[in-house]
């Protein structure tokens, strides 16, 4: 299934020995060659775009190649609330998404080893999310979420919410909306390698004076570290760069913009490509760099 | 650099042999049978074999703008033949030389352009554009909730509707309505300051979480869902939703002013198809024509004429300000004025950010 | 090496009618079985006799269906894994892949909370002899060396009982023989129970204080290995440990110290106190190093069972001993073990041969014979017959696995 | 789960402009779908179809060889490109849609279906890499020692061990591509120029309100993936039990 | 069955001067070697001495540094893998689990164009009797299956050599035994050269008709079973096939006949065509199957050699025999083996015994006797001391590999 894609892929044992040969450049070359063409010089340019300066005398939206640095300033200066809270949204809707999707994954892929059937049903509720239009999901929550829905009306009636409180255009609904939609990239991973976890090192664990708490703690978690790491990134980072479920026509208001909306409006509203460029920029560093200490630390770095 | 630097120049016309029109409008903004198809549109056809692909493309004039920008540098195809944007943005869009210059041989009905708009600052003589429908932004309500209506935008900033009041993404029409609010001629000379503090109302309104939603004509979903209880709209909007949903929303343009505003055709740069649409202008411009569609939309229709043709329908419409508004209505109602390319960059970001939430 | 730190002695454990079923198979039918404090208690059987089932009622990793478990007298049938003074050494290590070999060792002592975990996992690991490994992660071990890191794993814990599920089943032959040198002393040094499990007669003949071989779920015998091995009580023993040359026959004559058995008209003297059977249709038997191959017939003895003329039809040369088969008429296919004294073997290939054996080597065993099965071997005198024989009997055994 | 039957009640909502409030049941959007809009949703869908398929056997084939490339070669650069292939995967999506379309503006390139084509083969080759990539790396290479030892050329090797092996991982990675090309929105949004995808026609009448016909195509699509799905898990699940009987 | 489609004989294989170095590694120094046609021929070593790369080398896996090889006379070193007349049963089978039983077995006919595959696999698979399972996929099969599906797809090309790296690796040790004989049964059957593959000393010396017994990347000796274990050359021969005791000291006298060597007091003689070595210091040895244990100290004979008094510091019981080990002072610990032809053991631990064994037994060995390194074993009197040796060198071997 597609989700193998998510599965670590750990060292092999020793497979054969590698050899050089002109057959692989022929291999690499297609497939490299496209990624450098549209997927690095658009990165340049867009490093390029990102220092240029308003065009003299130019109307709205014109620009001139110049080494405006100051370009990063100003981005900084104006958004870093969004490029923080893009980030604590990313990170709250990974540690939800974790939360939730670890003992479903553990169900699915550990509990439900006797029933294959049942496991396979489970395993195709979760990814049937992936064949019906994301944007469609986030509507539809955008509508079970409205103030005069049954959800929160119910939970105002308990109290759970305030009556004058709602929930669409908050930031609880955009976090709601991220965790909601990246579930699923985050359970796969768990599961595959939940669905390869060797039962006998939990037994082990159990011989060994161990608690199941213990034992969940100190064996089940170490042991599925790879899936808890591709997981959370897989949710982290195109977290951190939505815009949709933060997009104020659907999950989001003013006061839950992430960059990814300042991107969108800077490139397509303000015409301020050199500040949509210097943000994308800026962006991509900062996930690089979380991403390359996650990883150093989690101890996973066999990622591709 | 990017950007709009070279103009492009006009496609190539082939309206003779290919009988199509692909028209990007405002949603509500034309007129609707049962069936969901457009009597009007459908008549046209009838008349002169032109096929119309109407599509509600438009939500606000600035993410209408993004997506065909490129294109429109590019002289490119946009995916439309003609498209209805405010008056505002056909200027930007002129400057740029983005459209194509319609020639008035082919519109004989454009005589029946009312005086006062035959003449604009963006388009002089109206070489590029040729208004559709205007009207105006006011306040609308749900008059189940609130029944006591609406006379001033201040009187959206109560606390009660803390978190339920919408306003919308066009900057010219909330930041006209909050500076008329504050006593500011929006038609005539203003500058920083003026702006500067309406748009602190505005920030104040919007970090207090009093104003939640920010749309475009997308806010009609809110007034149906009831995330939004009071608005600043559209007139004709209004008036639509509540023959589609029981009268449900009142609507007002407040006492402190309103603004007023023309859409337009406009044929952008890459269409193959002007002389179609300059027959589908013609055609709208026929006053019986203009005044089917202006009973159903509710917007102020351009066409003289067409006010005589509505009373031969019904009385009634004839006599709708929102319609025909008289010059007691048109006194309440200002037309923002128009910014040059730095104020409109520099105004646009104070807002945007807003919206942003920054 | 402190071995004074590992002086706990080990408990005894007892099962009681214990009866172990899956969902549509039962594993363990009844089974009793007594453990003495301190022994190295071996438990045999081939695939799927339910060894594994018994460690894991024992160590608490399965429920039985029914019957206790008692480990130094206490009744810990109700107590869960982690609560019961017993450890195993697990058939694939199950050594924990993220931890160090350290921290694999320390594991339980940090669980009880015992003082100085480190330490203690240290000295453990000092006894099997890899304590300079310590830093190393299991992955980076041969497998011998993580067997030895399991061993210290448990044996850290001075557990009452300690369980091996076949440890060295893994490792190849060499490394084999010298682990269970190594496990042998380790246990004596240490005093702990140890419960090990293994389908190589072999291994638990060198290893065990007593032998239990399983079949199917039940014990057949139990013992100390010499015993087992020079007196098997059914057949399934007699081949499984080690190879038998099995007669069956009617008992013609019986005194009080012996019986004869008639084997297809040879008579064949069976001592009484090693016959389980003394009338009616027996089977008797005798070990193939019990017998001797002689070129001529040798003279009748009181003492002695001859058989022959047959002949020689298979020599195999395995280093220490040579295997001969000898094909005796209407009696089927014999094996002889000659320990190698001399260069050569004794007999060829084709060569007129008679065996005879002493009267008190010989065994009869308690099975009822199988009717109508004749003699065990089948009178083909060639190898390929036999090779097609053992395929056939394996095909069913994997089979049934 | 929720979003999704709510998705599917309201696509057989009675709905007029906007499909918010419950209007009562009609089988009328399912029978005619493409009749909204001159059709806007089914061209959108159709055009969702013809990228996502072009851009899976592109990414696929490309990903493919750089996978056994990866595994099966050593080269310089090696290091290089990992890097390369992890990138985008590490990259939001906003920054890969932008830098793409400022690339394809500044080139002169008229965003079309084209554009979007290429937009999604570049996102998908990553996945496609990593999903195939495990599979030829578990394929024990005595296979294809045996192949040869069998007489069989580098060729036939390939074309009968090889390939034949690898094919459960590229089915895989051919999936993962198109789901990830058929739902994606915010780089299409940036390099779609005149072009409407499902999920932009969705965003696009978001505004306005989407039409019921657009739960019909979701709905539509969900059920058949779900069937696809299901007919395959409940078959190999059947297959496993006779050869269980079997054996 | 048709044995006679199989009949083309095999061809001979011949290795000269055959060097391969790998990056960093010289598996194989040098090597020369030559197979006859049609014989089972075993290599046999220690993990990593080069044994899987021999077979690489000459299937055409992996190409050599230096030297060449030669099948039947014609020189292929220059041919790919898929054109020589060579076929491969891998450790791991490697059957394609895409294709049917079937399909695996006509692969390679197919590849050759040649006619009717399919009559010809399923002939191949009467052969191993697995005709009735052609439809399945490997999967299905149990490990002793797949290993005869590889030797069916292997044989059913009629290579002229037919190479086997360690095919019985992966069974356990009773499935081992049975799978040796069928291999066995079936090169004679097929009269092909067969190329086997083993670390596995008593699998060897039962099977192949010529051993040659590889060290790091050389070939240590060769021959036939019986004369490399009787004679070995090496101290590693002699200890890596089955066990020796082995003595070092000088030779102190010599006739045409024997030489006399002084092992720390005791004088031992050996069989001058025996030893290899006539003078200076030499290592000298014996089996421990040809030592005779005595609880006197037997008489002095001229065609005997005694040792003793000594101490049994352990007796083990594996069933057919008994192993003594024997503390003899200054001489280290012996072993000694006696076939259980009587009840209990001939001697107890902590007896004083007495060994004696046959002139003509012992062999002197070709080796240099490593200077000062003393008696082979340690002086240490008990088994743990043994074990931990053992352990020491299986460390040290291990990491090597
Ligand atoms: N969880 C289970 N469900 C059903 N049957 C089982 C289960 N566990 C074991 N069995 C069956 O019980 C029998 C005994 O299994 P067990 O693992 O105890 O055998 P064993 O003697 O350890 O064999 P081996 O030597 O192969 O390890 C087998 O037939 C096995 O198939
Ligand atoms: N491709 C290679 N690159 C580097 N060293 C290699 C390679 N292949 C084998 N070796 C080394 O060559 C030596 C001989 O390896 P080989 O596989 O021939 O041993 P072997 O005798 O078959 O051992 P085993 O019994 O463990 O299979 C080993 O030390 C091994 O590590
Ligand atoms: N429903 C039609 C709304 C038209 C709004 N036009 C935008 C005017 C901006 N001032
Ligand atoms: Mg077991
Ligand atoms: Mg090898």
């Amino acid at each position: 299934m597609a989700f193998a894609a998510f599965a670590t892929t750990t060292a092999q044992a020793d497979p054969a020995p590698r050899r050089r040969s002109p057959v692989a450049l022929l291999l690499l070359l297609p497939g490299i060659l496209y990624l450098v063409l549209f997927f690095l010089t658009p990165l340049v340019s867009l490093l390029i775009t990102s220092f240029q300066a308003p065009a003299e005398f130019g109307d709205i939206g014109q620009y001139t190649y110049a080494f405006n640095w100051q370009n990063y300033v100003d981005v900084v200066t104006d958004y870093w609330p969004h490029i923080v809270r893009s980030f604590a949204f990313a990170l709250a809707a990974t540690v939800l998404a974790l939360l939730f999707s670890y003992p479903l994954a553990y169900f699915i892929g550990v509990t439900a080893r006797r029933w294959p059937l049942l496991q396979s049903l489970m395993l195709v509720l979760v990814i049937a999310p992936f064949f019906i239009s994301f944007l469609l999901r986030t509507l539809a929550w955008k509508q079970l979420l409205s103030d005069e829905s049954f959800v929160v009306t119910s939970l105002k009636a308990v109290s759970l919410l305030a009556p004058d409180a709602h929930l669409t255009g908050t930031p609880i609904a955009v976090i709601f909306g991220l965790t909601y939609n990246f579930i699923p990239f985050m359970t796969l991973p768990l599961y595959t390698t939940l669905e390869r976890l060797d039962l006998r090192y939990l037994e082990a664990a159990s011989d060994l004076y161990a608690h199941p708490f213990d034992v969940f703690r100190k064996v089940t978690i170490p042991l599925s570290m790879p899936g808890i790491v591709a997981g959370t990134l897989l949710t982290f980072i195109p977290a951190a760069g939505d815009y949709v479920n933060a997009s104020r026509d659907f999950l989001g208001g003013p006061d839950s913009q992430m960059i990814g909306n300042v991107i969108e409006a800077n490139f397509l509203v303000l015409l301020n490509y050199p500040a949509a460029a210097a943000l994308s920029i800026i962006l991509m560093s900062v996930i690089l760099v979380i991403v390359g200490i996650y990883v150093k630390r989690a101890g996973t770095e066999e990622l591709l | 650099s990017t950007g709009g630097a070279a103009k492009p120049s006009a496609a190539a016309d082939v309206s003779d042999s290919d009988k199509t029109i692909r028209w990007d409008n405002w949603a509500l903004y034309i007129d609707v049978d049962d069936a969901g198809s457009y009597p009007t549109l459908e008549a046209f056809t009838a008349e002169t074999g032109i096929k119309v692909a109407y599509t509600e493309a438009v939500d606000d004039n600035n993410t209408y703008y993004g997506k065909v920008k490129d294109q429109l540098a590019l002289g490119k195809d946009i995916g439309a033949d003609v498209a209805c944007l405010t008056d505002w943005m056909v200027g930007r869009l002129i400057r740029f030389g983005y459209t194509q210059g319609l020639d008035h041989a082919n519109i004989p009905n454009l005589s029946n352009l009312v005086p006062s708009l035959k003449d604009v600052d963006f388009d002089p003589g109206r070489s590029m554009s040729v208004p559709w429908q205007g009207g105006f932004a006011g306040i609308a309500w749900n008059k189940e909730k609130l029944p006591n209506g609406f006379t001033s935008v201040s009187e959206l900033w109560d606390p009660s509707l803390k978190g339920r009041v919408g306003v919308l993404s066009e900057m010219r029409d909330t930041m006209g309505l909050i500076m008329l609010d504050q006593g500011v001629d929006i038609s005539g000379k203003w500058g920083d300051s003026e702006f500067g503090a309406a748009i602190d109302e505005f920030k104040k309104q919007v970090a207090n979480g009093q104003v939640r939603n920010i749309k475009g004509n997308a806010y009609k979903e809110d007034l149906v869902n009831e995330d939004t209880l009071a608005a600043i709209v559209w007139s004709g909007d209004i008036v639509q939703l509540n023959a589609e949903n029981g009268d449900k929303w009142g609507f007002a343009v407040p006492e402190k002013g309103g603004t007023l505003w023309n859409d337009n055709f406009i044929v952008p740069i890459g269409s193959p198809r002007k002389k179609n649409v300059e027959k589908l202008i013609n055609y709208y411009y026929e006053p019986e024509v203009a005044a089917e569609v202006a009973a159903y939309v509710n917007y102020i229709t351009p066409v003289a004429g067409a006010k005589e043709a509505a009373m031969a329908i019904d009385p009634e419409l004839a006599n709708n300000q929102l319609i025909f508004p008289d010059d007691s209505t048109l006194a309440k109602a200002h037309v923002f004025r128009t910014l040059d390319g730095t104020e409109e960059q520099k105004y646009g970001a104070d807002f945007q950010s807003i919206l942003l939430g920054a | 090496m402190a071995s004074g730190t590992f002086a706990d002695a080990g408990a005894d454990l007892e099962l009681v009618g214990i009866q172990k079923r899956f969902p549509g198979f039962t594993a363990i039918e009844h089974l009793d079985l007594s453990i003495p404090a301190g022994s190295f208690f071996a438990l045999l059987g081939p695939s799927g006799c339910g060894k594994t089932t018994t460690l894991r009622l024992v160590a608490g990793l399965e429920e039985p269906t029914a019957g206790s478990i008692l480990i130094g007298g206490t009744d810990v049938t109700q107590q869960k894994a982690f609560q019961r003074p017993v450890n195993t050494v697990f058939q694939s290590y199950a050594l924990f892949p993220h931890m160090t070999v350290l921290e694999n060792v320390a594991f339980g002592l940090r669980r009880r909370k015992i003082a100085d975990p480190v330490g203690k996992a240290h000295e453990a690991l000092r006894l099997v002899e890899l304590d300079h490994l310590a830093a190393r992660k299991p992955q980076q071990l041969s497998g011998g060396q993580q067997q030895r890191v399991a061993l210290a794993r448990a044996i850290v814990n001075k557990p009452a009982l300690l369980l091996l599920d076949e440890p060295l089943g893994a490792l190849d032959l060499k490394l084999r023989r010298q682990m269970q040198l190594e496990l042998k002393t380790i246990q004596e040094e240490v005093g702990l129970t140890f419960l090990h499990v293994t389908h190589d007669q072999e291994e638990a003949m060198t290893m065990a204080d007593t032998i239990a071989v399983m079949n199917k779920g039940r014990i057949e015998q139990m013992g100390a290995p010499e015993v087992l091995y020079e007196l098997p009580k059914t057949a399934f023993v007699a081949n499984f440990l080690g190879q038998s040359n099995l007669f069956t026959g009617p008992v013609i004559g019986s005194t009080s110290t012996s019986i004869t058995v008639d084997v297809a008209g040879h008579r064949v003297v069976v001592p009484a106190d090693r016959a389980h059977r003394h009338a009616g249709e027996v089977t008797i038997g005798v070990r193939p190093e019990k017998m001797w191959l002689h070129r001529k017939a040798p003279a009748e003895a009181a003492d002695r069972n001859i058989m022959g003329p047959g002949r020689v039809i298979d020599v195999s040369f395995s280093g220490v001993s040579t295997q001969y088969l000898v094909a005796v008429p209407y009696i089927g296919t014999l094996i002889v073990f000659a320990q190698n004294m001399a260069f050569g073997p004794v007999a060829d290939v084709g060569d007129e041969v008679w065996l005879d054996w002493h009267v008190e080597h010989g065994f009869g065993l308690e099975d009822e014979p199988i009717p109508g099965a004749g003699p065990r071997f089948a009178a083909d005198t060639d190898t390929r017959s036999i090779a097609a024989q053992r395929r056939e009997s394996l095909v069913t055994e994997l089979e049934e696995a | 789960m929720v979003p999704i039957a709510y998705t599917f009640v309201f696509s057989f909502n009675d709905s007029l402009k906007s499909n918010i409030t419950w209007r009562g049941f009609t089988f009328d959007k399912w029978l005619n779908v493409c009749a909204v809009q001159n059709g806007a949703v089914c061209e959108a869908f159709g055009n969702s179809l013809v990228i996502g398929s072009v851009a899976t056997v592109l990414a696929t084939v490309m990903g493919t060889m750089i996978a056994i490339a990866i595994v099966r070669y050593r080269f310089r650069f090696r290091s290089a490109t990992s890097l390369l292939l992890f990138l985008p995967m590490a990259t939001p999506e906003v920054v890969l849609g932008a830098g793409l379309a400022a690339q394809f503006l500044s080139l002169g390139v008229a965003k079309d279906m084209t554009t979007i084509i290429l937009a999604h083969t570049m996102f998908c080759i990553s996945f496609v890499v990593v999903t195939v990539k495990a599979r030829v790396a578990s394929l024990d290479p005595a296979l294809e020692e045996a192949g040869r030892d069998l007489y069989g050329s580098s060729a036939q090797v390939f074309l009968r061990v090889t390939l034949p092996l690898l094919v459960p991982g590229i089915l895989a990675a051919a999936l993962l591509s198109f789901a990830l090309s058929f739902d994606d929105f915010i780089i299409t949004n940036f390099n779609s120029g005149a072009v409407t995808t499902f999920p932009k026609y969705i965003y696009i009448s978001a505004a306005r309100g989407i039409p019921a016909e657009a739960n019909v195509i979701a709905s539509a699509v969900f059920i058949f993936a779900l069937v696809v799905v299901v007919t395959a898990q409940v078959s190999s699940a059947a297959r496993a039990k006779r050869l269980a009987k079997e054996a």
